[in-house]
């Protein structure tokens, strides 16, 4: 997986391309979220159109970074889920738990 | 032309590297069988967990350990197997990932997504390893999208 | 992360859709082992030819049979064998496709373009059936990109 | 395999989408071929760009067809080769015996 940050009016803007799923991008997703915490960034939006492939252990990657940022008093929303992760946060019911958008500038907005 | 009866095996060691090869096969196999994109996908999917699951708890990463796999498509029916060497488990011990307590768990949802994705999921545990059974009817989605 | 040491195995019944199966398998582990697109499709195509010919000469189609191939990445060669059985052939019958005499027919490349992709190329002729066996030095290619 | 056929200024034009392999695409492109010479067309050019893989017998396929259409007094030409296409071509020495081109205006002006 390859990642890249930009920052957008105070919003983190993290994007994530490629694979999220055991043994491949767990880790590197872990660790963008730790440097953007250690910056002292509290607002993250994870960009995910570019995640081609995501399963139980990249979902679980997502919810972790969640918990991580929301215990620092952060907030961690997503943009751009292709449809089949929005599936699998569905079936989960973590639909319920992450805040999603589609669009960039109203991402921006709710922070 | 579409397969009717079919059989594949595959066998790979215990490396998250090698799922994908698994999951290939069981996606080109439905493709074969003329099952749409997305009906392949999500049954690549469960099998993606099912070997996961062989490689981290069954195997414990032990590269000299194998995982082993075999499709049999027969009847418009799909027979999943996927074998490790491990010591296998209590089903009934694994948590509700849906339930309250659970849902900000970091992990404990592969079995769930396999039994989302397929009708059928099973265990089956002997002295030499643990045996996933899998089965998905491919009537009922077979050229759903477009009936191609 | 490379796999330095890797052992995988399919079985596959005679249809022609299935080559797939086989060439998939080959080409992620070429991927796998750092290999660049373009060498890991040389390679797949290698194994393509191998299977179909498996199929249609070795097993003459009958789906009853089954072909079997196992990939061994080890020390930065892959060892392919493909086995079918067959009856065999005699390797130094097959005319060579380049002949002018040759040049115009519509079979007998397969065997030409598994040599040209592969190091070693070599058949074994067993009482219960044949085996092709291909060698590739994966590491005089990995990451070339442009030489080759 | 799909396979698509207009006319363009005497010349045939034949496009071939997918895949050429053994058991899939090599009788579709025979018909093609024996559709075109029953109509009386003579100059036919095949269009390949959208060939997504082709083997010992696809290759055999082409040769096959270019026998038949000049035994019959026609020409076959191939158009838009994918490099993959071309390198199979070039080993076996058959780069040689076919006419190939890059242009379309080209490839038509040269019947
Ligand atoms: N093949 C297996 N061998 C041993 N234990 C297994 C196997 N598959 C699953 N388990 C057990 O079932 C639990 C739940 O598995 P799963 O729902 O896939 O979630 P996760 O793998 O994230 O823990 C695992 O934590 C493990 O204890
Ligand atoms: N596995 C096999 N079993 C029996 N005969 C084989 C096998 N592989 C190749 N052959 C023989 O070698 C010949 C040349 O094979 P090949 O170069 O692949 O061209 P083609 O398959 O187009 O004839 C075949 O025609 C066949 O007679």
């Amino acid at each position: 997986m390859k990642v890249s940050a930009r920052s957008v009016d105070g919003v983190e803007i993290i994007s994530l391309q490629g694979k999220i799923t055991i043994g491949a991008g767990d880790s590197q997703l872990r660790d963008a979220i730790l440097d953007a915490l250690k910056d002292d960034k509290q607002n993250l939006l994870l960009e995910m159109s570019g995640v081609t492939a995501l399963d139980s252990s990249g979902i679980g990657e997502l919810v972790g970074s969640y918990t991580t940022v929301t215990n620092r008093g952060g907030k961690l929303k997503l943009l751009h889920l292709p449809p089949k992760v929005t599936d699998l946060l569905q079936v989960t019911q973590l639909i319920t738990v992450f805040e999603v958008y589609d669009n960039e500038a109203e991402a921006l907005k709710s922070f | 032309m579409r397969a009717d009866t079919e059989r594949v095996e595959i066998t790979i060691s215990s490396r998250f590297e090698n799922i994908e090869l698994v999951q290939v096969i069981a996606e080109h196999m439905c493709e074969n069988a003329g099952l749409d994109d997305d009906g392949s996908h999500w049954i690549g999917m469960a099998v993606r967990e099912g070997v996961a699951n062989a490689i981290k708890h069954g195997n414990k990463l032990d590269v000299a350990k194998k995982v082993y796999a075999c499709f049999e498509l027969s009847g418009g029916k799909l027979d999943i197997r996927i074998a490790d060497e491990g010591p296998g488990f209590d089903p009934a011990q694994v948590s509700d990932p849906l339930s309250p307590m659970n849902i900000m768990k970091t992990s404990g949802r592969g079995i769930f997504y396999m039994r989302t994705f397929m009708d059928h999921v099973d265990y089956q545990f002997k002295p030499n390893g643990t045996e996933l059974i899998m089965i998905k009817d491919l009537a009922d989605r077979t050229g759903t999208k477009t009936n191609g």
